[in-house]
């Protein structure tokens, strides 16, 4: 292979006649297949992710993803840099759910220390967890209709995701890349006046969901567009390793959240919602009632915060023991994983990130085959990928 | 194309040297658990009840409040690990560390026991396929594979080390997902998986040299001849 | 006021004010010969429909010049934004380069040129020797009721049956089992 | 000279039956300035309407509410640089854009916006005006192969063979309006628009209304396939910005790019005056025939001085609104003068209704009936308009498949249908 492979255009073909496609029967009118380059400047990839396309007319005969434009070697900071150093970086791999991988972090060098948050920081941790967990969603919800043209949900759910930065900021001072808990705990008390904040946007948030819903759940269209679109069975996601979600849309009713408690969310009361299809509009509805969830998780948390230090018993230089763990959470788009292997150092000795979009990427290929490009564009939404959480 | 693994003896800068001081913990850290081994099956007395029931971390944190006894790896015992300990014999190891479970292999029994557990005992959901490179042991690296169990609702490991060089039997027939994932390692790491439908880099660029999650690979370290080349970036940063 | 104007204004509602002067009848002959040589000697195909449609659009300006704006209308609608559509479609897929390098004219390309000569002089004979078939002077036809004449002559009127009509009925037949011919050469399984 | 003009003004046919080629231009360059300035009063009131559609502001900061927007964003299309890609067709990707201005630029020759004001009036004018739209597509078709980009070419393949999928249906519907003109004592129809217009007069009825469902659906058949037709979304498949990133167009830009855009608006005027000349009784205000009476006739020719007084009004609330901050002064001048200039539109057209009551043969009355027929010609357009940008704002796009199939095999049969039915019921009736 030559060495610009990548980035030079004209090892389309070369990439593509990697690609193994099955066309089992010879087409009729001998037509020449189109190789189309989406991406990684492209409005629907969602970043830079670049999809090279085999298609027949606009039938979609294969795929290829090419990814690693955002690569910046989280893997390698890790091991050059103390535990709490690192702490911010996971922020910036999935920087939709910024909390989420915070609390993986955090939790899982906390589980390699073998010390635990304190009751008040779990209640804190959960509740930021589940407010990004609706942000995710939201953010998920604009990007995927603005891709299958519906402009409008786009600017809804960007007001009412405000609402939740909003208390994001005035708990951390951050917006996107929260940082905001510590291994051991949380750093910040909750500001005066959290509760009355995270209540607020409970009572604000509860009509919007159903604004969302009716401008899409109903509307024709968008039945057209996402039914029996993308379809993945229960059988092909689990061995494709896909999870959150796409997974529970398929029908297999897991979630790290009740299947291997963390935090503590057994205390909390809450359905699992799964589909039954696998199809694109599984998935919306699926994230659509993951949202009413989570707010139920909030409205249980936020009523429930006891009171009490936020800080574990950590001491000041993070020194896990020799050893290893991994770790893993429920984040809005599947199972983030960290393995952790450790020398006894201030560093990790090895930090393994297993990150859902990557993983769930994967399954873009068999879910494509056969539709058309707009349904590409659909499915890449669907899968709900964040190209920093990808390529790491 | 793996061989020239060695390339960046020379140019690493001096800042990765401190922390190549660490890996020399680290392979004790990692030889522990084998020494440690017939130690453990006695001294860890208070974890081991614990152990066989838990794959949940509750008796890790209920071990947490003593504080000072560093947690060491205990012996895994369960149907399953004594049903594979009699057909393999002294091939594979079972441990539990902190309530997680893993299985130390022999690398020849790899491909045979990763798809005994995806067939036999439900194993269905390959997590993870990840490694770590200890570059002053004889086998130079770690391959892990996570494994999940649906229907169990269990997690675990299987370990396994190579020498630098030696390719592994690949897992993409017995879990698709372990296409991307082993892909990554051979990216990062440059081992080679055996039967692997498409094996190349995934994250870097095709034509790159190193990788770069090998402790001799400096954190400042780059391809700057690639940089310069694809590019056009003369000082190749 | 002026009374040129008033009596101008005062025709028009009788009859046809008359455009068809010479000026317009060469500048569309002229365009649709010479877009029509350039249809054939193009070697870019996309640029000879685009030539094509230049000359179908002014035959359809030399049918309004006829007083025949229905056959006018039928023209664009047809052939210069269907038919052309379909052509170009298809064109847009062929590979321009490799055309462009075939041979523009195959060998037997004397022979066509001769039967076009032919073709020429049997026209011309045909003018010169038929010249009492055509009137002396343009014969004005009612523009007004152009499209009404052509429904009476296709569809009949009043219960009679037109003068066309059988032939009408005939092509639109031939033009369904042509679609019908289409559909079936194209599905793989009905 | 004066003569020359006004001979004109008192005439009651187009300017092009009148053999008057001097008021023919006159008309030609008007409606070609209007287009214009409709197309950039659309793009405005777009942007605007889109904006509130989805809780923004839209445009706020050139000139008082965004109102000079249009204009700078003109500006600046000029001023770019025009590129043409180097493996691009360079005479066909230059003569491309020009091919759907002028196809939807030569429509409004017969489009009526009254009983006289049009440039001509054709015998055949629907005919002319479908067939001259639907060589708009070839400028698309023609943009999208001569950039040799993958995009533009799907773009164009998507748009030709959705244009021409929808004349079909479009057509049908069409002909079962044309056919409603028959239903007359002579049993001749007519094709011309003004004659259509008339025969809606004549039997006292909007097409859209005769033989209740059947003109509806009819008209409906035609709206839905004249959205697929300028290629709006939802059928925005040409130019779907998330699949093809702009479809035909993406390599365009500059001026160049801004004539598609003209081109487009144009035709979306075009089509909507299609819609409201066949079925929605054109020129025709409301009721023309049970509130006959001179006093109706003159509350009515009120309507266009008041709806620019409402406008005005709308203007100076604005005005009164905005913040007391130095920063606002030129703004707020501007919207006040703006403000006043819509008032003095609306005293001036108050001011001719007045002048126009009585004398039937005046200039003064020509001009006053001329004013109505142009307003609620416009009035009626401009409904279509804002479903237009309502439906952009409402509605996810389709997809290419579901296009064709809801064009093959819902519309035409249904068009085809309601063509026979709207015969049949026609021949029982008469």
């Amino acid at each position: 292979m030559s060495i610009s492979e990548k980035g030079n255009p004209n090892a389309l073909a070369n990439a593509v006649s990697n690609l193994d496609l099955d066309t089992p029967e010879k087409p009729y009118l001998d037509s020449n297949e189109l190789i189309i380059n989406m991406g990684p400047q492209h409005p629907a990839t969602h970043g830079v992710l670049r999809v090279i396309l085999k298609l027949d007319g606009e039938k979609v005969l294969g795929t290829e993803c090419v990814i690693g434009y955002l690569h910046r070697g989280v893997e390698k900071i890790a091991e050059n840099r103390t535990y709490t150093m690192f702490n911010p970086y996971v922020d910036r791999m999935d920087y939709c759910a910024a909390v989420s991988n915070g609390l993986g972090y955090c939790e899982a060098v906390e589980k390699l220390m073998n010390v635990e948050a304190p009751a008040r920081a779990q209640y804190i941790r959960v509740i930021l967890t589940e407010l990004n967990r609706i942000a995710s969603h939201q953010l998920w919800l604009g990007t995927h209709a603005l891709d299958i043209g519906a402009m409008t949900p786009l600017f809804y759910t960007f007001r009412d995701r405000e609402e939740i930065l909003k208390i994001f900021e005035r708990y951390c001072g951050a917006r996107l890349t929260t940082h905001a808990f510590r291994i051991g705990g949380c750093q910040y008390e909750t500001y005066a006046g959290f509760e009355k904040d995270v209540t607020n946007f409970l009572s604000f948030f509860a009509p919007k969901i159903d604004e969302y819903e009716a401008l899409l759940t109903t509307n024709r269209i968008w039945l057209e567009r996402t039914k029996n679109v993308g379809v993945i069975s229960a059988a092909d996601a689990i061995a494709l390793g896909v999870t959150g979600p796409v997974l529970r849309a398929s029908g297999v009713k897991w979630d790290l959240r009740k299947a291997q408690p963390y935090a503590n969310y057994s205390k909390f009361d809450f359905e699992i919602p799964i589909g039954e299809n696998g199809d694109t509009y599984d998935r919306y509805l699926v994230r659509m009632e993951e949202m009413r969830q989570s707010m139920r998780i909030i409205e249980q948390a936020v009523g429930g915060i006891p009171e009490g230090p936020i800080m574990g018993k950590v001491p000041k230089v993070i020194k896990p023991p020799v050893g290893e763990i991994y770790h893993s959470i429920e984040a809005p788009k599947g199972e983030l994983g960290y393995f952790i292997v450790s020398d006894g150092s201030t560093q990790p000795y090895r930090l393994r990130v297993r990150p859902p979009s990557f993983v769930n990427l994967q399954a873009l290929d068999i879910m494509v085959r056969g539709l058309l490009i707009a349904d590409v564009v659909a499915v890449i939404g669907t899968i709900d990928i964040v190209l920093g959480e990808v390529d790491r | 194309m793996a061989e020239e693994v060695k390339t960046p003896a020379p140019p690493p800068p001096p800042q990765p040297q401190p922390a190549k001081t660490g890996p020399s913990g680290g392979p004790e850290g990692e030889k522990k658990p084998t020494a440690e081994k017939p130690a453990a099956a006695e001294s860890a007395a208070p974890a081991k009840p614990a152990a066989p029931a838990g794959k949940s971390d509750v008796p890790a944190k209920a071990a947490a409040p003593a504080k000072p006894a560093v947690p060491t790896p205990v012996p895994w015992t369960s149907p399953l690990v004594e049903k594979y300990r009699n057909q393999y014999g002294s091939g594979l190891e079972a441990l539990t560390y902190l309530g997680q479970n893993y299985l130390s292999v022999d690398r020849s029994l790899i491909p045979d026991i990763l798809r005994r557990l995806r067939e036999d005992e439900q194993f269905d959901y390959c997590v993870d396929v990840t490694a770590a490179h200890y570059p002053k042991r004889e086998k130079q690296f770690d391959v892990i594979w996570i494994l999940y169990s649906f229907a169990r609702n269990e997690r675990m490991r299987v370990k396994t080390q190579i020498a630098d060089g030696a390719s592994i039997a690949s897992a993409v027939s017995i879990w698709p997902t372990a296409n991307w994932l082993e892909r990554e390692v051979y990216d990062m790491f440059g081992i080679r998986f055996d039967g692997h439908p498409d094996l190349k880099r995934i994250l870097l660029p095709d034509g790159w040299k190193g990788y770069p999650l090998r402790k001799d690979y400096g954190i400042l370290q780059q391809d700057t001849e690639w940089v310069q080349i694809n590019l056009g970036i003369e000082s190749g940063q | 006021m002026n009374p040129a104007l008033n009596s101008a204004a005062a025709t028009m509602n009788t009859g046809m004010a008359p455009v068809a002067t010479p000026w317009f009848f060469y500048a569309l002959a002229g365009a649709a010969l010479i877009s029509a040589l350039f249809v054939i000697t193009r070697r870019n195909a996309v640029h000879s429909a685009l030539a094509l449609i230049v000359t179908l659009l002014s035959v359809a300006g030399l049918y309004l010049m006829l007083y025949a704006p229905f056959v006018a209308g039928v023209q664009i609608i047809v052939y210069a934004g269907g038919i052309m559509v379909l052509f170009l479609f298809v064109i847009m897929l062929v590979n321009v380069e490799r055309s462009s390098k075939e041979r523009q004219f195959n060998r037997i390309w004397p022979v066509g040129l001769a039967a076009a000569c032919a073709l020429m002089a049997l026209f011309v004979s045909a003018l010169v020797k038929g010249r009492a078939l055509f009137p002396e002077r343009l014969v004005k036809l009612s523009e007004g009721t152009n499209t009404q004449d052509i429904a009476k002559a296709l569809y009949g009127d009043a219960g009679r049956m037109g003068q066309y009509t059988f032939a009408f009925e005939i092509a639109s037949l031939l033009l369904l089992v042509a679609i019908l011919g289409a559909v079936i050469m194209t599905k793989k399984k009905i | 000279m004066p003569n020359f003009v006004m001979s004109y003004l008192g005439s009651t046919v187009t300017p092009g039956q009148a053999g008057n080629q001097f008021w023919a231009l006159m008309y030609v360059l008007i409606i070609f300035a209007g287009v214009s300035v409709a197309v950039m009063a659309m793009n405005w009131l777009e942007r605007k309407a889109l904006a509130h559609f989805q809780i923004r502001l839209g445009p706020m900061r050139v000139g008082p509410h965004g109102l000079l927007q249009p204009f700078a964003d003109a500006l600046k299309l000029m001023l770019k640089e025009d590129i043409i890609p180097t493996e691009a067709d360079q005479f066909v990707f230059w003569v491309a854009p020009l091919i759907g201005l002028l196809a939807s630029f030569t429509v409004y020759t017969v489009i009526p916006f009254g009983p006289s004001q049009a440039v001509s009036d054709m015998n055949i004018g629907i005919l002319f005006m479908l067939g001259v739209s639907s060589l708009a597509v070839l400028g698309i078709v023609v943009a999208g192969w001569a950039s040799n980009s993958h995009y533009p070419l799907i773009g164009a393949l998507r748009s030709s063979a959705q244009m021409v999928s929808y004349e079909v249906a479009m057509g049908l519907a069409v002909v079962s309006a044309v056919l409603m003109t028959s239903m007359n004592a002579s049993g001749t129809g007519t094709l011309s628009m003004i004659g259509i217009v008339q025969a809606q007069q004549q039997q006292g009825i909007w097409f859209i209304f005769k033989f209740f469902p059947l003109g509806f659906i009819a008209f409906a058949i035609f709206a839905i396939a004249m959205v697929a037709e300028t290629n709006r979304a939802p059928f925005d498949m040409a130019e779907a910005e998330s699949e093809l990133t702009a479809g035909y167009h993406t390599e365009y830009s500059g001026l160049r790019w801004s004539l598609f855009m003209l081109a487009e608006y144009a035709a979306m005027i075009a089509v909507s005056s299609i819609a409201v000349t066949l079925w929605l009784g054109g020129w025709m205000r409301p009721f023309p025939n049970l509130l006959q009476a001179p006093a109706w006739e003159f509350i009515f020719s009120l309507f266009p001085g008041l709806t620019f007084a409402g406008l005005a009004a709308i203007a100076f609330i604005g005005t009164a609104r905005m913040p007391a901050q130095s920063f606002f002064r030129v703004q707020r001048i501007g919207l006040a003068v703006f403000a006043a200039l819509l008032g003095f539109i609306a005293l001036l057209l108050l001011v001719i209704a007045v002048a126009g009551r009585t004398a039937d043969t005046s200039v003064a009355a020509r001009f006053r009936e001329g004013i109505d027929y142009v307003y609620w010609f416009v009035l009626k357009v401009a409904v279509f308009m804002y479903l237009f940008i309502w439906y952009r704002a409402t509605w996810p796009r389709y997809r290419f498949d579901q296009l064709m199939r809801i064009g093959w095999k819902v519309m035409l049969p249904i068009a085809l249908g309601v063509l026979m039915l709207t015969a049949i019921v026609g021949v029982i009736v008469s």
